[in-house]
C-alpha cells in the first residue's frame, strides 16, 4: 500500500523529458520533488508563472510571487509571469503537456468529480474545468477508497462532473490503473497489495489482462 | 492624457449601488486593497463582483463580504472565506462559479469587443446546464457571453498618468485581462512614475485600456499562505 | 472648394480633449499636424503602436518603429507597443474614439467601399474591415468626386463594401456631411462652393434643412 | 528547457512541400528573414502562408513568390507586391484576403485553444459570404475559424534557450500572436541571452509557445517607407 508521498513517486515516473506539467494541489504538489535529475521538466501554475521553483528561503517570501495554491515560490531563471487569459492559453491550446490533479471520484468512462458535494462543499472549480476539458494527458492522484471505505474508482460518479471522459491514468494507495474501452485497467499493483484487495475495492469495472506486476517505486 | 487622480475616494466617484464591478487578484495577490477599502468606506451596496476570488474573512473581498454589501459573486474558488461559505448557504449570497479560464476569456471578451466564446471547459457539466453548446472538429464546447460591468478595479506595481500599467511576479493575474473590460477601469499601484519612464517595449496595459489612476497608499499586500525553506 | 490640406484642417476640428484617434492612410494621416494645441489627443496605429509621434530625424530612424502606412516614425513619452490582437481588441472593444480614414464610395446609409476594385485593384481590406464594423465615430476624408467626375456619395455603393452603415461624418472637398435617416445632411458649405455645386455632385440623397453656413477653416 | 538549435537550417527541419506556415511581421517590420532565405535555399513549394502582408518584390516573403513557392497566401493586405498583384490576377497564386484584426484573433484562437470566433469585421460584405453569421445584442457578427498551420516563423529581438522571447517597437505585431498557433514553433533572434538574463516581469512570449530557437544572421531590417524630418 502507498502513501500520499510514494504516490507523487510513482506518478513522477510518468514524467519526461520536456515535459511542461501542471500540478494541482495536494498530493500533486509532492510530485515535483520527486523528478528524476536528469530530465528538464517546467511547471506551470494557472495563476500565471511558468518555471516555478522551491518555496523561498525563510525572510525572502514575496507576497507578488505566488502559484496557484496560494503559497510564496521561487521563479528558476528562465520563468515567466503573465496574465490569467494567457495561462488558460497554455492549458486549453494544449501546450501543457501533462496535468496531475485529485479527484473525489472516477468513473470508468474517464468522467471526473473533484469540485462540490452538493450542500456540503462548494469551493469552486478553480482552473479545473478547463484543465480537464483541454489537457490529453491527466494523471489523478488520489486514495482508492474514501474515510467510509467506499470505492472513488465507479460506474458513474454520484458528485457534480467536473469534466467528461477526460481521465486517461489514476495512481492510488492500491494501484496504477489506466482508463481504456469498457473501464479500468490494472496496470500494476502497489507493493504487497493483492489483486483481489484492488477488485473489492473498484466499483467500476476492472480489467485485468494476464499477470499484474508489482510496482517499482 | 492625464487620467491620475488624487485617491481612492476620487478614483470611485460614480460607483453606486447595485453596480456591477470587477476586481482584478488571484487569491490577495494583486488585489486592488485601496479600491476595496474605499468601497468600505462608501457602504457601497447591493454589489455584483466579479473576481476569481472572494478575499479571506478579514481581507480582501471578505471586508465587504463581512458587511453584506455584495448581493452576488461571480467567481471560480471561494474555498478560503468562512463567511463566504455560510452566506452562501443560507441564501444571503447569490453565488455563480465559473471556470478560472472562461473567467480571464469573458474578462478578455468585454476588453477585446467579443460578444462571446466557445470553450471547451464545463462542457458535460452543471455548469453548461442551459447553455448552447457546439462541435467543432469532433470535440465540445460551451458558449459563453462577455461580461458586462460597470467599473473595473484592478492594482499594478508601477503606472503613469497616460495609464499606462506594469505589474510585478503573478499579481498580473486577472488584473491584465480586466483592464477596459468595464465601462470605466480604474488602477492603482504601489508607484505612479513620470510620463516616459515606463519603457514601451516593457509596458503590460497601453493607458487606453484605464481610465483613472492613483498611487494606492498602506499596501499590506498579506501573504494567504507563507511557505518556506531553510536556508542549508 | 477645399484641398487635402483643408479636409484634414476641418477633420481636425472634429477632434476632442482626450481622443483616442487612429488614422488611415492619405488625407486623414494630415489630420494629426491639425490637433488644436491646446487638447491631448493620443494616436494608434493598428501595426501595435499607442502615442504615435513625429517623423523621426533624419538618422534616427528604426526600422522596428513604423505607422500601419510602413512609415518610420517616433514614440512620444507614454507611448506603448503591442501586439496585433491587442491592438484589435482597442479597436473593436471601442477604446478607440474616433477613426478617420478615405474611400472610394460612400452611401446615404453609411456603407463605405474603400478596399477592392474588382479585376483592377486589390491590395485587401487591411485593418479597415475592423475599424468600420467597431468604431462608432468615423469621419471618411475624401474628394467628393472621382477622378471622371462621378459622385462618390452614392445611393448605394457600387463596388465590394467594407462595412454596412458606419460611416457618420464626411468630409470633402466641398461640404461636410453627415450621415441621418434618409441620407447626407449638408451641415457645412467649402468656402465659396454653392450649394447647388455639392447638390449636382451628391448621387445619394442630400438634405439641406434651412440656410447651410460655410466652413470655417 | 533547451530549444536552442543552431542555425535556420536545422531549425527548419520537418518542413516540407504544401505545407500551411505562419509568417510574423507587418510589412517588412519583423519579418523572420533568416526563416525566409532559407525557405528560398531549401526550395519548398506549394506553400500556404498565412501572414499580414507578403513583402515587397525583392524582400520578404516577395522572395518565395519569385520563385513561385507559394500556392495560397492568407493576408489582409499586400498591395506593396507587384509580383504578387501579377500572380494574383493571373490565377497563379490563391489568394485569401481576411481583416487584419480577423487575422491576428485566428492566430490568438489557434495559440489558445479556441476553434472559432465572432467577429463583427466584415459583416455585410463578400468577406462574410458564405459563413454564420449571428446577432448579439443588436449587433451582427460573423463567425470565423482558427487558423491551423504546421509551422510557425516569428521574429523577436532577445530570447533566451528555453524559448522566452522579447520584441522591440512595433515588430511584436503578428510575431507574438502566432507563438504557439502552429504545431511547431520557430522564432529566430536578433540576441540568444543567457538563461535568467530576460527578466520575468517583461518577457513578451514564454518558453512554452515555443519549440526552437536560433540566432539569426545578417538581418537587413529594410525599411518600407523611410519617412523622416530635418532637425530644425
Amino acid at each position: 500500500m502507498l502513501d500520499k508521498t510514494s504516490i507523487a513517486k510513482r506518478i513522477a515516473q510518468e514524467i519526461k523529458n520536456g515535459f511542461y506539467v501542471n500540478l494541482g494541489i495536494g498530493i500533486p504538489t509532492l510530485v515535483a520533488n520527486y523528478i528524476r535529475e536528469d530530465i528538464e521538466v517546467e511547471f506551470q501554475s494557472e495563476n500565471g508563472v511558468l518555471g516555478m521553483g522551491p518555496f523561498p528561503f525563510e525572510g525572502e517570501e514575496d507576497a507578488d510571487i505566488i502559484n496557484a495554491g496560494k503559497q510564496t515560490i521561487t521563479a528558476l531563471p528562465g520563468a515567466s509571469f503573465f496574465d490569467s487569459a494567457l495561462s488558460f492559453s497554455m492549458i486549453r491550446g494544449k501546450h501543457v503537456d501533462l496535468t496531475i490533479l485529485g479527484a473525489m471520484e472516477v468513473a470508468e468512462n474517464g468522467d471526473i468529480a473533484n469540485w462540490k458535494i452538493p450542500g456540503k462543499m462548494v469551493k469552486g472549480m478553480g482552473g479545473a474545468m478547463d484543465l480537464v476539458a483541454s489537457a490529453e494527458n491527466i494523471i489523478v492522484a488520489m486514495m482508492h477508497t474514501n474515510k467510509a471505505g467506499e470505492s472513488k474508482l465507479l460506474k458513474k460518479c454520484s458528485l457534480p462532473l467536473t469534466g467528461v471522459g477526460c481521465v486517461k491514468k489514476i495512481v492510488t494507495n492500491l494501484a496504477f490503473l489506466e482508463i481504456v474501452e469498457g473501464g479500468f485497467k490494472l496496470v500494476e499493483r502497489a507493493p504487497g497489495v493483492s489483486v483481489e484487495t484492488i477488485r473489492k475495492a473498484t466499483e467500476g469495472n476492472l480489467i485485468i489482462t494476464g499477470e499484474v506486476p508489482e510496482m517499482k517505486i | 492624457m492625464n487620467k491620475k487622480v488624487k485617491n481612492a475616494s476620487v478614483a470611485l466617484e460614480g460607483v453606486t449601488h447595485n453596480m456591477t464591478l470587477m476586481l482584478g487578484g488571484f487569491g490577495l495577490c494583486g488585489i486592488p486593497e485601496n479600491a476595496i477599502s474605499e468601497l468600505v468606506n462608501k457602504e457601497i451596496g447591493g454589489l455584483t463582483c466579479i473576481s476569481n476570488n472572494a478575499g479571506v474573512d478579514d481581507f480582501g473581498l471578505g471586508l465587504l463580504l463581512k458587511k453584506h454589501q455584495i448581493k452576488k459573486m461571480i467567481a471560480s474558488y471561494v474555498g478560503e472565506n468562512n463567511e463566504f461559505e455560510r452566506q452562501m448557504l443560507s441564501g444571503e449570497l447569490e453565488v455563480d462559479l465559473i471556470p478560472q479560464g472562461t473567467l480571464a476569456e469573458l474578462c478578455r471578451a468585454a476588453q477585446s469587443g467579443f460578444p462571446a466564446i466557445f470553450t471547451p471547459a464545463g462542457y458535460g457539466t452543471e455548469i453548461a446546464e442551459g447553455k448552447e453548446v457546439r462541435e467543432f472538429d469532433g470535440k465540445m464546447y460551451v458558449l459563453e457571453h462577455a461580461f458586462k460591468a460597470d467599473f473595473a478595479f484592478v492594482k499594478a506595481w508601477k503606472g503613469d498618468s497616460a495609464g499606462n500599467l506594469i505589474f510585478k511576479g503573478t499579481a498580473k493575474n486577472f488584473n491584465f485581462n480586466m483592464c477596459g473590460a468595464a465601462n470605466i477601469t480604474v488602477a492603482e499601484v504601489e508607484e505612479l512614475v513620470p510620463l516616459g519612464e515606463l519603457h514601451p517595449n516593457e509596458i503590460h496595459v497601453p493607458g487606453i485600456f484605464v481610465q483613472r489612476i492613483f498611487q494606492g497608499t498602506d499596501y499590506e499586500k498579506r501573504i494567504e499562505q507563507r511557505t518556506t525553506r531553510k536556508k542549508e
